[in-house]
């Protein structure tokens, strides 16, 4: 709905092309379902085929053809270098620091980047009851780095979240250190509108880059505190016509 | 030594009110058919454990058998919520239900306590997050040689654990592949277990990549095709999209839930399989 | 992602005076062909740690290579002692041997907490041994949850792993199975490892209770046919007992033993396999 | 050297047919290399044919049909219902007490069955190293049971042992409990001149059997400690035709 006018593509799709951008070539991945996902799978089929995907199911190297279905598709077992239990996905791989990108979604983020996945309202009488953790904590805390991805919108992008599920930069620079959480914390928040990024020094979520077709002042007013915006705010480069092919053809496998 | 017995005499013998049951299996061979038999057999007061509780456990809550969830992520695998699970939690119905919340990372970490007979595990989680303060069951933990400080989770040892898997031999022993979630552990860890599976053979043929059960830590061994259904048993059927797509219309509404549930699980007394 | 390296460069590239190295193997998939390259290469200054230290860490102690043990269990199987060992805690030959030592449950505890990042791991262990007042790396720590008290062990984090495997693929990808020991541990919890196997292949075949080590975990791998030998590998070799046997006449003796150094393992670089 | 005169067996024999006697049909056995590991095979193939052997390099379930030469032999692996790593066979297998049996060695034992397998003589300024703990101490501690073979005489069978590597009763009644370790303890110690029990109160090494052609002279003679004699002490059967013929096949497939 915020593609420009005249454009052969959505805004979800050009955050899904975003979102598979920022993954590097060999950089090993854990994969939630949905549009983390989506992403990691067309980056697997266009910039980088090399993308080592791990599924918290305990698929390790997944290479699906077609889009799993949950984290637990028979299609990972088939095609991963190895399959492990929950427990070794966890304590062997996620906890040491051995994966670069960890991908999440959020019901609410605040701008530090702080992640709700668990509960709208208070805790003990929630509005609504969300389904919780999962995964999240830990590999917020632990993977190299954090992208997220979530569509923007005041609903979501809150001046604080009504609970913590995953931690970004806590209240501010120092925190995760303090902490003690090794990882890097999130590097990127990849919405339906641009890219948020956290300012190298006050860690507090900043526009850095806009989508075709989308003025910064809408990615303000669908912010829940005062956005800020980057200094050298860029324009996000369009999706190709190689990138929409992929995408598209990797959403038909879906069927 | 486990004994070969039918679903329902397996779950009568097994599984008593009051009970912590942890029914197992990470998308993968979820033991639905398990599930049902509980709720046939009108259990109460249990305390469910299970790191993804979803449409097994949305069922039985909205049958009214626990008092109690402890949890991970509680949610329909790639379609939403779980309506029964927030109904209970935001509205007590049919009953209030108390929740223990954790990480993924912490309720693997607290079967593998359980497997391995100690009372508490280690790890780098829940820092910085409001789990802390909300679950009495997480708490610091000083490295006796760095000083450094990280989180303790008590171990489970539900009274019962109840798993799903391709196939046991006449002895009981059980044997599984494909995702391996945290079904070894959770037997481990539990006072008496219940494996379903799709069927006994004479021999365990090797599986890459299987895992095996040994028959003296199985209580029970009750042969259910299809008991995994609408999740699935690699190897022998897939996941049915459909059903879960399905479940949300029909968790959604008290009513059409309590018609679901007298047509397709009470209605089907002696029906083996699983069915949603 | 791991490179695949001549054993020579590999182990020059790998492993420097002083480190903490790891070679692991229980009984079976011994990197005995290594050790020899470790000897040969006259490194210094190491700390050898390996829970089962057995002819190959006689013959690198007697060699002179290491300062300090880390261990378990230290005797050459079905045999009896290792004289190697023995002379150098007893007697300071070829020079003064810093012992660490543990228990087998003890040092397969540090190892898991070393590959799970944690900077220790909790165990039922050492409570009333005279092992408690030797080891600093053994304390006591409370259960937050209950009170008990139980046993804290260090990680370890060894900077090099070397383990002997059945096959890897061009990517370097490690496939091992048989007894399988604490290699993926020791390997996970190492800077950087070295896996010696017996034949590199297209594609790994997937084997029944196979494990796979994958290539980013492994820094290099060096095919080495018979590496494990008098060691054996499941489904290549079988073990030589006799081997086991005549070590123990060459350990017992100073000169002996100098002159099989010189004529069995510096007198044949570049001989692939192991030999003993 | 200790059989009666004109008997057609050893006194080794009999340790080890009084040790494979000792073991239950169906037990869960942690088996160590040398003695123990013929005696529960020598049990396999007499009265326990359902044995269930468990050696610490990770076989559960193993059915050799030789004696294997050492705790990893290829032929454990080859015909065990499944092998698992050795921190599993340590935690998830004896830690949390499923093994029945433990059978364990010693270099030396004291009149509370502590058992010695580290050093003779001061631990910093060694007489003998020994090869140090292993398995033993965890097996020593959590096993239902423990059952010790070793050849008795007063270098073995000391007054107190120069290191305790493996815990029995510590120093009497109650040290167990104390030291929260959850197995039973020594149940019965083996020799090649009878057998010892731990007195139900005090739980002193006390000799309850001595075997056909030993005078309980002897076994006090050999003993480090004023060994108690049980007032019922018992004549040790001597080995059937059936069990000396079994054990002599079982070694024989070791060549």
């Amino acid at each position: 709905m915020n593609a420009p006018a005249g454009a052969d593509w959505t805004a979800d799709e050009m955050m899904t092309v975003a979102a598979a951008r920022a993954l590097r070539p060999g950089a090993a991945c854990f994969v939630g379902i949905g549009l983390p996902s989506t992403a990691a799978n067309l980056a697997r089929r266009t910039h980088a085929p090399d993308l080592w995907l791990i599924y918290e199911s305990g698929a390790l190297g997944a290479k699906p053809d077609r889009l799993p279905l949950s984290i637990g598709d028979g299609i990972l077992a088939d095609t991963a270098d190895t399959v492990v239990s929950v427990p070794e996905i966890f304590n062997y791989w996620l906890q040491p620091g051995r994966i670069d990108v960890g991908f999440l979604g959020a019901a609410q983020i605040d701008r530090y980047a702080n992640i709700n996945t668990t509960v709208i309202g208070p805790y003990g009488e929630p509005e609504v009851r969300l389904p919780g953790a999962g995964g999240a904590p830990e590999i917020a805390a632990s993977c190299r780095e954090v992208i997220v991805i979530v569509r923007q919108n005041r609903r979501t992008f809150t001046e604080s979240v009504d609970f913590v599920t995953s931690v970004g930069f806590g209240r501010g620079p120092g925190d995760r250190e303090r902490l003690g959480l090794r990882g890097g914390g999130p590097v990127r928040v990849i919405t339906d509108l641009g890219v948020l990024e956290p300012d190298p020094d006050t860690r507090e979520l900043t526009l850095t880059s806009v989508h075709p077709g989308v003025d910064p002042e809408q990615a303000r007013e669908r912010t829940g505190w005062e956005l800020k915006l980057a200094p050298d705010l860029a324009r996000t480069q369009a999706p190709t016509p190689a990138e929409l092919a992929a995408l598209r053809a990797l959403l038909q496998t879906q069927r | 030594m486990a004994t070969i017995l039918p679903l329902d005499e397996a779950v009568r013998r097994l599984v008593h009110d009051g009970d912590t049951v942890a029914l197992e299996g990470f998308t993968h061979l979820i033991p639905m058919a398990a599930g049902h038999e509980l709720i046939r057999q009108r259990l109460r007061g249990l305390t469910l454990v299970r790191m993804t509780p979803d449409l097994v456990y949305d069922q039985m809550i909205g049958a009214g058998l626990a008092d109690r969830l402890v949890f991970s992520w509680g949610g329909n695998p790639g379609v939403g919520s779980l309506h029964r699970f927030r109904d209970a939690v935001q509205n007590g119905w049919p009953g209030p239900l108390a929740i223990e919340e954790h990480s993924h990372a912490g309720m693997a970490n607290r079967y593998v306590a359980g497997a391995s007979g100690v009372p508490f595990a280690v790890l780098r989680g829940y820092r910085g997050t409001d789990l802390v303060g909300q679950t009495a069951t997480i708490k610091p933990i000083t490295c006796p040689f760095t000083g450094e400080e990280l989180t303790a989770v008590p171990a489970l040892n539900p009274d019962v654990a109840i798993v799903h898997a391709q196939r046991a031999d006449r002895a009981g022993n059980v044997q599984l592949w494909g995702i391996l979630g945290v079904q070894k552990e959770a037997v481990l860890a539990a006072r008496r277990s219940l494996a379903t599976v799709e069927e006994i053979v004479d021999e365990l043929a090797p599986v890459p990549g299987a895992v095996l059960l040994p028959a003296r830590v199985v209580t029970a061994v009750a042969e259910v095709p299809g008991g995994a259904s609408p999740s699935y048993a690699q190897g022998y059927y897939d996941r049915d999209n459909d059903a879960y797509q399905a479940w949300d219309a029909i968790g959604r509404d008290r009513a059409a839930f309590t018609d679901w549930l007298r047509r397709e699980v009470h209605g089907r007394a002696g029906v083996s399989g699983g069915a949603a």
